[in-house]
Formats: C-alpha cells, structure tokens, sequence
C-alpha cells in the first residue's frame, strides 16, 4: 500500500486471478466520503484480427514494472481529485476469457473517477513493460502496438 | 554493462540479459552497431530498429543518449500491455 | 433480460444489495469477444454541502422506473457497439458507505465501453425516476437536482 | 384522473396519489390552478411552479400540453437519482 499525497494507491503485478468485487469493497471500505467508483477490467478476447486465439502470455520486466504502474497511479492523483487508485496486472499464460487487468478509481464526483480511470487506461497501454504474445493453432505471435493506443494517450499530455 | 531484452527481441538474441562488453560505445545506437557486428541474432533482434525501446538504467531513453557509466540496458519493442 | 439489438441488457429496481463481482462475470461470461468491462458504483456519502448525514432515503416511482432504465440502456446500445449494459438501482432506506446504482457496461474496445458508462451515468442522473432525502440530526431534507448534471447531461444530445 | 405526487410534493400534499375530478381543466397548468384553488396544500405543493416537472400518462409533458382523455397525470420535482 503505497501513499501518493495521503490517498492510498495499490498496484500488483501478479500471475494469479483477481475478485475485482473485493477489490472494490477494500477501496471503498472506511472511507465514507467516496462517492463514486470506476473500474474498468481487461479480458482476453478470443477472436483477435488474425483469428482465434487459443492463450495468451503475457511477458513484463520484474523490478521495473511495478515502478512504472506506481508512476502512473501517483500522476494519476496528481491531476484529479481522487480517493483511492488500485491497479492489479497479470502476467504469465491465459486463456479467453481470463482477466488481465483491473483498474479502479475512488473519488467523492463520478467526472473525476471517470476520467482518471481512462487516462490510466490509455497510460497502462503505452507505458507499463508488458508485452502480449497470442497463441493460436498458427503458433505464436507477438502482438503489434496499436497507434490508435498512442493516440488515446497523447490526447491527455496537452491538459494541466 | 548488463543488457535486457524483452518479447521478440530476446527471442530473437536467445537470451533475457547478458553481460555486455561495451567495447567503447558511447550511445545505446552505437551499442547496438557493435551487437549487430558480433552476430546474426543481434542483427535479426534490432533489424526493425526504429520501433525498438531503450532504457538506460530502468529510465527511458533515445537511442542516441549516453549510455556512460550505465549499469544497465534494456531493449523492447514498443508495450502492448493493458 | 430485455434484449436491445441481440445486445443483453438486464435492468433491477430493487431495495436489496448487490454483488459487484458477480454481476461483473455474469455480463462477461458465454461471449469471450468482449475485451472490456466498465463499472460505475455510486455510494452514500457521510458528508453532504449541508452536513453530515445518517441516512438516505431513496423514492422511486414503481412501474415506470425499470422503463425508464430499460430506455436509457437502449439508447446506449444503439449509440456504442456495446456487447452488454447492467443498471442496477436500489431504492429505500440506505446508509452512508450503501451502494446505490452500479452501471455496467461490455464491449471489445475500451473507449466504447468507458463512454457508455458514462453516458448511462449522466442520464440516469436527470431522467431516472428517483429522488433522495437525506437524514441527519436536523431531520430530512430533500436533495436539489443538480444544475451540473444537465449541463452532463446535455453534452451527448449534440452527438449522432 | 388518477394524479401521483413524488417526493416533497407528495408530502406537503398529503398523499402519493389521489383521484382527482379535473373540472374541466384542458392543460396541466389548469389542473395546477383548480388544485391549488381547493387546499392551501395544493398551494405548498406547487409553489415552485417552475421546478415541478409533469408526465401525462407516464410520458414527459409541458404544464401546457394537453391532458384530454389522460389517465394518470404525475407531478414530481427534478429527479436526484444515480
């Protein structure tokens, strides 16, 4: 449990699953003055543009990824007013369906929650050292940055 | 120095890290040129050279920043995460 | 389970609680093509512009409430390629830290999904038939409809 | 005709829903007037005339849309839900 400015922020890197309801209820828990929470959850799709997809693996830079995640949760709380940052990422083998990534977002007013749930959406995909490799009956294949991935971001480096 | 390498870039050097002998290069692209000299599998890891990340000492970094007194390199392709 | 353009759509007007988790996996679970899942939970907040408060007591208007809901997340569904929206709404007698609505929406592409939420956020906010009365120690009082939340509202009616 | 009250207007009127003689009234606006004409509640209820919203047969309305052969007229001040 880190603390950026007094507002608890938590990020994990793990192979294990997630109860992204719990992790809401520990959000939210002892603070009676959070109003809203957005959480946004990543799934491995089955049909990807290249066909279906049997695994995916996910690859990331133990010691520096963690860094990179508690980076954006702490810009994250420095541009809106927030009441609580929770990031959890998985790494290693899944399958369709499986979740890859959890990020909720606290905060007394829904614009803020919104907002700051999307900016560390857009940040996760274009700074966080993960690399997705999709398993097919094709063999194995490394997924391609998107652009339109660098687009969503650069969209939040002209404000404050 | 050590040097990383991520996704189809260790793949394609066979190898997650290794202990690099420098050999006097003063930016990570010239690091990268002694590399591709020394054997195919560097030459094939950074043949798509404009897309390949480098940080320096876990800091991004361009291709052409100092890589003197570094501890540590790492080359990527662009993150896919999220 | 109402179905909006082969969409699934599920709405509940209810006094109960609810699990987010769960109504989470149950969106997702059967279609391994969506890639996002966006949650919106409103709580109660303790701290109100006019004080603390002990209670919150939350009117509906029974019989036409799930239509309106039932609109609301059609009207979603035509304007995003969402694959599923969840509106949950409580009514009744809730408590500080009480969950009040959570808004779901799936969809293969985050963007879509995280606008959906919310849009359905804002409308529910100025077209859903509910009304809140807050308890504190100098007894009930009726909450204002907010000037922002049309002013949220009423960015969406410029789109499609 | 079937009229609904919500919230402090349900209060200051007494009752959720009552059956009201509409005496001839043609618009919302003219059933406000006979209301408030007959009990100083009515009076309280609507003194906010401006803020109370109204659905006709459970579809949003003006004050001055017509209520002719309407079942059920609903008066509510702005909702605070979600």
């Amino acid at each position: 449990m880190a603390d950026a400015g007094g507002i608890p922020t938590h990020v994990s890197v793990q192979p294990d699953d997630f109860d992204i309801g719990e992790e809401i209820e520990r959000l939210a828990r002892g603070n009676r003055d959070i109003g809203a929470v957005v959480s946004f959850t990543g799934l491995v799709r089955e049909m990807t543009t290249d066909g279906e997809i049997s695994a995916m693996e996910l690859e990331h830079w133990p010691g520096m990824t963690e860094k990179a995640l508690s980076d954006i949760a702490r810009e994250a709380t420095a541009r809106w007013p927030l009441d609580g940052v929770r990031i959890i990422h998985r790494h290693g083998k899944l399958e369709p369906g499986d979740k890859i990534v959890l990020v909720l977002t606290a905060s007394r007013h829904r614009a803020a929650a919104f907002e700051a749930a999307e900016f560390l959406m857009d940040y996760l995909k274009t700074r966080a050292p993960f690399w997705k490799k999709e398993h097919s009956a094709r063999g194995g294949r490394w997924v391609d940055a998107r652009e339109c991935d660098d687009a969503a971001a650069d969209r939040w480096s002209g404000q404050d | 120095m050590q040097v990383l390498y991520f996704a189809w870039m260790r793949e394609r050097v066979g190898a997650a890290s290794e202990e690099i002998d420098p050999e006097g290069a003063k930016t990570a692209r010239e690091l990268v040129e002694r590399l591709c000299a020394r054997d195919e599998r560097y030459a094939l890891a950074f043949s798509e050279l404009a897309s390949v990340r480098v940080a320096v000492d876990q800091e991004m970094a361009d291709l052409d920043a100092s890589i003197a007194g570094a501890r540590e390199i790492a080359f990527f392709p662009p993150v896919t995460g999220g």
